[in-house]
């Protein structure tokens, strides 16, 4: 199949504040195309997840398009769109607290048969709920066990069969595995990866980890300030970093490696109101390279080599 | 055993700015004893930083507390060991005595910036209630230094009286640093001062304290679980697990020269830099639950080169080089030096 | 922080030295101060906005009027003579009084005739005590102290009628002048009114104005609390804080009596307690039924159950206290018989469906007795407690299968046109079809001889105890108690008592 | 500031039509009026004659026009029970209950901050266990049992104080630690969780780390903050305070504005009645707003909300 699984245009996710219109998400596109991994990365505030969010209509957007699969979600009904959410699904970063508390595990698993109303028989349900556990690797022995009394990457396990549950083709993954420890990271990234081989699941990846995106997106796109400033194929971003604040990004990522030092660019200020911001590059205030030009207009996102967008003035190909 | 017990005079070397020895520590609570920390030992030489690399529950910031003498009691308990402070036994000390010797011998920069300043307090009081305190100075004596040490940590003096809400967490952060350093301490704990902030933020964050640590020559124990930032800062480095050292040495001999199973675990589940889209090797397992540690070695259960013996024993201390030591029973006195098993 | 409790401290002690007048100390030696404690504060002090017991009292301390009630019966007061004449039809129609000479109002004018034709003629536009003054349709003066009544038909009573506080004399000209009454009463009585502390209490000074120099009150200030709560007023009377408790709370009883300071008086009162059934519609139209319920109902049990025994019961439809009085007819507490009654009804006891409405926990009881002993012939009824504005409205409209409800009077022809007249549009409270009850009413009212008059009341009662349209149950006991330093207290039926005859014993 | 101030004053307005409107709907369609009350035994044209003179059978929304209309200027009506302005009827009540009001509030504060600080620095000792006892009983025992309890102990087998009534300071103290024993516990309870969350965060280590005394860092760094959820509760107990009232007025025989509510209600005497709401609301709006400022005072984070709003 030649579409894309997913295509987003022009997105939009503005919040009301008693200052002015909060631009969390502006004027973002990508496409998706199936089983592969976009990694999102960008700073906290970058509105990363207001995406992640917003396509899957969990907030809704301010505008823009989303076509799943060839269906326009923002064009359908309630009823319609609860239907076409089975297919997609999304884990969160703290699996803690998006579980209730009062829930065990089998309770959680099954919870969202019960809200589609599917698998209305007792006893399948059960040997679905089993069947998930051993896909992500949590023992039996555990399905009865409730949230507090297990450990971080077993509760992330525990949210990963919630939305598998469901059978999705695409799923949303925020930051899953920020909160873990590296040894339990490594065992759950290694846990999706299987599942998308295995399953032809195809991720959205957020997270603000560089080193772990790298290791785990097909492409990556980058977002500053609401908007996306950088797209390209993974190693295309590594080798050839564009837009200035991937430079910078990159470079500042601390390498456990003694022997490799990379010169770093180290960022003036700190990030800027996201509250009505001015139609000039966002970035210009703490960019090294910034020209008049960049003060003045917004720069537009263009293809500069096959595959790699970028949105910056002084960006050429490679 | 009693804490007076313990003290087996541990012969503080002169040049030792801090010196752990044998500290253990528990939390009873009513679920049960936590063994935070089995008989930890620490010595950071003057003007060094070392590193205490380790994962969640593996005793990182009990022994921060430690030597800050803050451990929560109860339901913590200091069961036995000493802690030398420039050569002054900190266990020893009264809760007066102590008090000056908080954030003026010894600072400690928390974990989480949004919540370590207190939200009602403009920022400028915050370091002026050290410096006041330490110095026993009138505000408007301490006001100038103050603006100082805020300046010095790059936050502009019109945005002194400003509240922490105020402020984005990357510029907390350097409050806090500057409450830290405002008395000159000797020996500054920073407990994952930058784990809350972003990659951008952080890289500021870890060059400042670079510079400032140049500037005021002072030790460092630098609390973290990314192995990346130890490479950035740190001259030493102990991988802790389950309360205790398992091994310790030089940046060079940690990274290049790693002897521990687990060390080189930590290094396997990070994505390759050379290969980044290789497939990763995780530690298979959690961390012990630590009101049940595994007899023997407590890494043994998760641990690919587990013989019968570290089920049993556990390992003594093996040296490789003065600084370079490992506790795993793959290692001998001959094998630890040449590099045994692992790396090879 | 410190400052703004300082401001509070400073605004509460000022606040507070407003409100706090320090006690009038008595005067050494004889206490001439009494406080009363009552349940509940008159709406207002006027004598013809409203007919409720709380606003007796202090009408009997603040006004007078031609009679008065004293527990021996009518007394003359303002009236020093009188005498019936007839009319052009020969009726004895024509009421001629004598006012007496020198009566000063508290506000120091003079009482004349005047003001007792302005008063009569006000009254009747009132309509709170309308049903207590229109039986007279002109009065006139016929010179400074004498005044003529003149009634429609043959009015027996009129000094009985004249002796309620509604017909109590007003200032000619205040009435004129629109004068509010409700808060500042102007009367002729041994009383004043000094301060009404809304809510908390009324003062009563004495009047140096009251003509009767024999009987000006021997206690100067009189202190009315009002103490809600009927424990906190027998408590308030233990610790010396009030000298009388007015209704006291019956639980109360063995304990203030064995308090040696305490007087406690149990007298029999006259408020008639009744369970009123719906004579015009439903199955209580018929009498069977209602001797059947009547027959049923233990008086006994209720009043030890509701009244912890401070009660009388009663079988009979009119008070026992009145002229003329009679158990023949009545239907007493019979199983069997009550059970023949129903036979004799013919219906299925147990498809009644009816609430007994109550407006007070002590009826609530009494109702919770009512519906065991009805149940024991098989009919099933429930208890639904309402408010007593509710209730009011509910026995007005004449929506209701039974209530509870009670009416007190001294005199007989209140009671009875309180009780059973059909006023005007609406009915009388149990809709009662088969008695020509004003009739009756009007024919004792017209009878002047008292030994007809007895022998009528007499007839009426029989006649309506054959009908039974009601149900009475109990006459409670008046329970009140006061310091034991106290003299000259006397207690009427209606537990009223004449004030200015109180005195401290030295 | 003053905007945000004058923005929740002029929410007073809405509020203050809303509850007037459903109370007088609610006093309307009650069964019973004042007029059956007032005049019992009268006849039906009588009644109606009486009715008319109060205004009563004009259509709802025009009596209630009327009454808004006048109480835009001050006039809260007549009562139809004692004929006496409801302002006068009012002004003679409300000192009662705001004194009493005002000392419960005062002892209140002054003992429960302390207790709930207090226990919660001292945390499962045997102070914290038994005043947490007492505040549980505070909360639980029924105000009209606990001043059954006081009358019985103080007035009538110590005879130490007057049991009921209203005169002088001593007959104020039974009825104030009535109405503030339930608002004292709740507050020292909150109080004490409050605080208990702040002693635990973060910026208390920081402070402690810096060397100073525990009970420095509580003085300084802990109190202030640990008040805002007090702050919150406090404003609450008010409006509780005059709930409780009626309660504590009917016990004690105190004078004050909630007896005078429930006697309202029974005579169905609608402008009292609204006339004490009008009050209940006044009061509640302003204890609120006081709150919500004393918000921005402890916390700057709110002031800055306040400042943009």
């Amino acid at each position: 199949m030649n579409t894309p699984l997913l295509e987003v245009k022009n997105l939009k996710k503005y919040f009301k504040t008693p200052n002015g219109m909060l631009h969390a998400v502006d004027d973002v596109s990508f496409t998706l195309e199936r089983g592969s991994t976009l990694g999102l990365v960008g700073e906290s505030g970058c509105g990363k997840s207001t995406t992640g969010r917003a396509i899957l209509c969990l907030t809704e957007p301010t505008s823009g398009q989303i076509i799943f699969d060839g269906q326009h979600l923002m064009k359908l009904s309630p009823s319609e769109l609860r239907r076409q959410r089975q297919d997609m699904q999304i884990i969160f970063q703290d699996p803690y607290s998006s579980l209730d508390p009062r829930f065990t595990v089998a309770q959680a698993i099954e919870e969202p048969f019960r809200i589609h109303k599917l698998i209305m028989d007792k006893r399948e349900r059960h040997k679905k709920v089993l069947a998930l556990m051993d896909t992500v690797g949590l023992a039996r022995r555990l399905i009865n066990s409730y949230p507090h009394e297990l450990d971080g990457g077993r509760r992330q396990r525990i949210g990963i069969a919630r939305a598998l549950a469901l059978g999705p083709r695409f799923i949303v993954c925020d930051e899953p595995v920020s909160a873990l420890d590296v040894s339990i990271q490594a065992q759950i990234l290694n846990l999706m990866k299987q599942l998308q081989r295995e399953l032809g699941l195809t991720y959205l990846f957020i997270t603000h980890d560089l080193s772990v995106v790298r290791h785990f997106s097909d492409d990556i796109a980058v977002m500053y300030l609401g908007r996306m400033v950088e797209k390209a194929p993974t190693e295309a971003l590594f080798a050839h970093p564009l837009h200035p604040y991937t430079k910078a990004l990159l470079s500042a990522i601390p390498i456990p490696d003694i022997d490799r030092r990379t010169e770093r660019i180290l960022l003036k200020g700190e990030l800027s109101s996201p509250i009505e911001p001015a139609k000039i590059c966002r970035f210009s205030n703490r960019c090294g390279e910034c020209i008049d030009l960049c003060k003045e207009e917004e720069p537009l996102m263009h293809e500069v080599s096959p595959g790699h967008f970028v949105s910056c003035f002084r960006a050429s190909g490679y | 055993m009693n804490q007076n017990d313990a003290v087996t005079a541990p012969s503080p070397m002169d040049s030792l700015e801090l010196d752990i020895r044998d500290l253990r520590v528990e939390y009873r609570t009513m679920e049960g004893t936590v063994y935070a920390l089995n008989g930890i030992d620490l010595q950071i030489p003057k003007g060094r930083t070392l590193g205490l690399v380790g994962e969640t529950g593996a005793g990182k910031s009990t022994t921060g507390l430690a030597i800050m003498n803050l451990i929560p009691s109860p339901p913590g308990v200091i069961v036995s060991g000493s802690i030398f402070l420039g050569g002054e036994s900190i266990l020893k000390k009264s809760e007066k005595e102590m008090n000056l010797i908080r954030g003026n011998k010894v600072s400690m920069i928390f974990q989480d910036p949004m919540t370590s300043l207190n939200p009602v307090v403009p920022v400028v009081d915050q370091i002026m209630e050290v410096i006041e305190h330490h110095e026993k100075i009138s505000p408007r004596e301490s006001l100038p230094k103050a603006l100082e040490m805020l300046e010095m940590v790059g936050i502009p003096r019109n945005r002194a009286h400003e509240y922490p809400h105020q402020f984005s967490g990357g510029m907390k952060q350097r409050v806090i640093i500057a409450i830290a350093l405002a008395c000159s301490p000797y020996l500054l704990i920073a407990d994952e001062p930058t784990t809350a902030l972003d990659v951008t933020i952080q890289a500021q964050v870890l060059d400042m304290m670079r510079e400032l640590r140049k500037k005021y020559q002072m030790s460092m124990l630098m609390i973290t679980h990314d192995l990346g930032i130890v490479v950035e800062i740190c001259d030493l480095v102990a991988v802790i697990y389950d309360g205790r050292v398992v091994e310790h040495g030089t940046l060079r001999d940690i990274f290049i020269n790693t002897r521990h199973p687990y060390t080189e675990g930590l290094f396997n589940s990070l994505p390759d830099m050379e290969n980044p889209k290789a497939e990763l090797k995780p530690i298979p397992g959690l961390m012990p639950d630590p009101t049940r540690i595994p007899t023997g070695c407590p890494f043994h259960p998760r641990c690919g080169y587990a013989m019968d013996i570290c089920a049993k024993t556990r390992p003594s201390r093996y040296y490789a080089s003065t600084e370079h030591y490992v506790e795993c029973h793959l290692y001998d006195e001959k094998t630890v030096v040449s590099g045994g098993r692992i790396k090879q | 922080m410190k400052k703004l409790m300082g401001v509070l401290c400073l605004l509460v002690a000022f606040a507070a030295s407003g409100l706090f007048v320090p006690a009038p100390a008595s005067a050494a030696g004889v206490k001439d101060t009494i406080i009363f404690a009552y349940e509940t504060e008159p709406a207002n002090l006027s004598t013809v906005e409203n007919n409720a017991i709380a606003a007796y009292y202090p009408c009997f301390m603040i006004y007078s009027g031609l009679f008065k009630n004293t527990t021996d019966g009518i007394e003359k007061d303002l009236c020093t003579d009188y005498h019936i004449e007839k009319n052009a039809q020969g009726l004895e129609t024509i009421w001629v009084f004598k006012i007496r000479e020198g009566v000063k109002f508290s506000d120091g004018s003079d009482l004349t005739a005047k003001d007792v034709v302005a008063t009569l003629k006000y009254a009747q536009t009132r309509p709170t005590v309308k049903s207590l003054t229109n039986w007279y349709t002109d009065v006139e003066a016929v010179d400074d102290y004498t005044v003529k009544i003149m009634t429609a038909k043959v009015f027996s009573t009129a000094p009985e009628a004249l002796s309620n506080k509604a017909c109590y004399i007003l200032p000619s000209e205040l009435i004129a002048s629109g004068h509010d009454f409700n808060n500042k009463p102007v009367g002729s009585g041994p009383f004043k009114l000094s301060k009404w502390a809304k809510g908390d209490s009324i003062t009563f000074v004495s009047n140096e104005n009251y003509y009767h120099k024999d009987k000006m009150p021997k206690i100067k200030e009189v202190v009315w609390k009002i103490i809600a709560e009927g424990t906190s007023r027998s408590i308030a009377l233990e610790t010396g804080e009030v000298d009388f408790v007015i209704n006291v709370d019956a639980l109360d009883i063995p304990r203030l009596q064995e308090n040696e300071d305490v007087v406690v008086s149990v007298t029999d009162g006259s408020m008639f307690t009744y369970l009123a059934l719906n004579n015009a519609k439903g199955p209580f139209k018929d009498e069977n039924l209602r001797k059947a319920i009547s027959c049923a109902v233990n008086r006994e049990s209720i009043i030890a159950v509701a009244l912890e025994n401070f009660g009388a019961p009663i079988y009979s439809s009119i008070p026992i206290i009145m002229d003329g009085w009679t158990m023949e007819n009545a239907t007493t507490f019979d199983l069997d018989k009550a059970r023949e009654y129903l036979k004799t009804w013919g219906g299925d006891p147990s498809s009644l469906k009816f609430a007994i409405i109550v407006s007070t926990d002590v009826r609530r009881r009494a109702a919770e007795v009512i519906q065991s002993n009805l149940l024991e012939i098989g009919i099933n009824c429930t208890i639904e407690q309402v408010d007593s504005a509710t209730l009011t409205q509910v026995y007005n409209s004449g929506d209701f299968m039974s209530y509870i409800s009670a009416y007190t009077s001294n005199d007989l022809l209140t009671w009875l046109n309180g009780v059973f007249r059909n006023t005007g549009t609406s009915s009388s409270q149990f809709r009662q079809a088969g008695l020509d009850m004003n009739g009756m009413i009007d024919s004792i009212a017209q009878t002047t001889d008292p030994t007809a008059r007895k022998a009528l009341v007499t007839e009426v009662n029989k006649t309506i105890n054959a009908q039974q349209p009601f149900v009475p149950i109990y006459q409670s006991k008046v329970l009140i108690a006061y310091n034991a330093n106290l003299e000259g207290v006397e207690i009427d039926p209606m537990g009223m008592f004449r004030l200015e005859n109180f005195y401290w014993r030295k | 500031m003053w905007r945000f101030v004058l923005k929740r004053v002029l929410t007073i307005i809405p509020i203050m039509l809303g509850t007037t409107f459903i109370v007088f709907s609610i006093m309307s369609f009650a069964p019973g009026d004042a007029v059956g009350m007032l005049a019992a035994d009268a006849s039906q044209e009588e009644k109606a004659a009486l009715r008319q003179e109060l205004g009563l059978d004009d259509p709802l929304l025009i009596q209630y026009a009327r009454y808004i209309k006048n109480l835009l200027l001050g006039d809260m009506g007549i009562s139809y029970k004692s004929g006496a302005p409801v302002t006068e009827e009012l002004a003679a009540r409300i000192p009662y209950t705001a004194l009493l009001a005002v000392v419960a509030s005062i002892i209140t504060i002054i003992l429960a901050i302390p207790l709930g600080v207090i226990a919660a620095i001292r945390q499962n000792t045997f102070f914290d266990t038994s005043s947490m006892v007492f505040c549980l009983l505070g909360i639980s025992i029924p105000p009209f049992w606990l001043g059954l309890l006081l009358i019985l102990s103080f007035g009538v087998k110590l005879k130490m104080l007057p049991v009921s009534g209203s005169g002088s300071w001593a007959h104020l103290i039974m009825p104030a630690i009535t109405q503030s024993v339930a608002g004292l516990a709740t507050i020292a309870r909150v109080t004490r969780s409050s605080m208990l969350e702040v002693i635990r965060q973060d910026y208390i280590r920081t402070a402690r780390a810096k060397g100073i005394a525990y009970n420095q860092v509580i003085r300084r760094h802990a109190l202030k903050n640990s008040l805002l959820p007090t702050i919150t509760v406090a404003g609450l107990q008010v409006g509780a305070l005059l709930s409780g009232a009626v309660v504590t007025e009917t016990v004690f025989s105190w004078p004050g504005i909630g007896r005078f509510l429930v006697s309202s209600i029974s005579w169905r005497d609608t402008p009292c009645v609204l006339g004490c709401v009008v009050i209940f609301v006044l009061t509640f709006s302003i204890i609120n707003l006081i709150v919500d400022i004393l918000y921005g005072f402890v916390d700057p984070r709110i002031k800055a909300i306040y400042k943009k709003a």
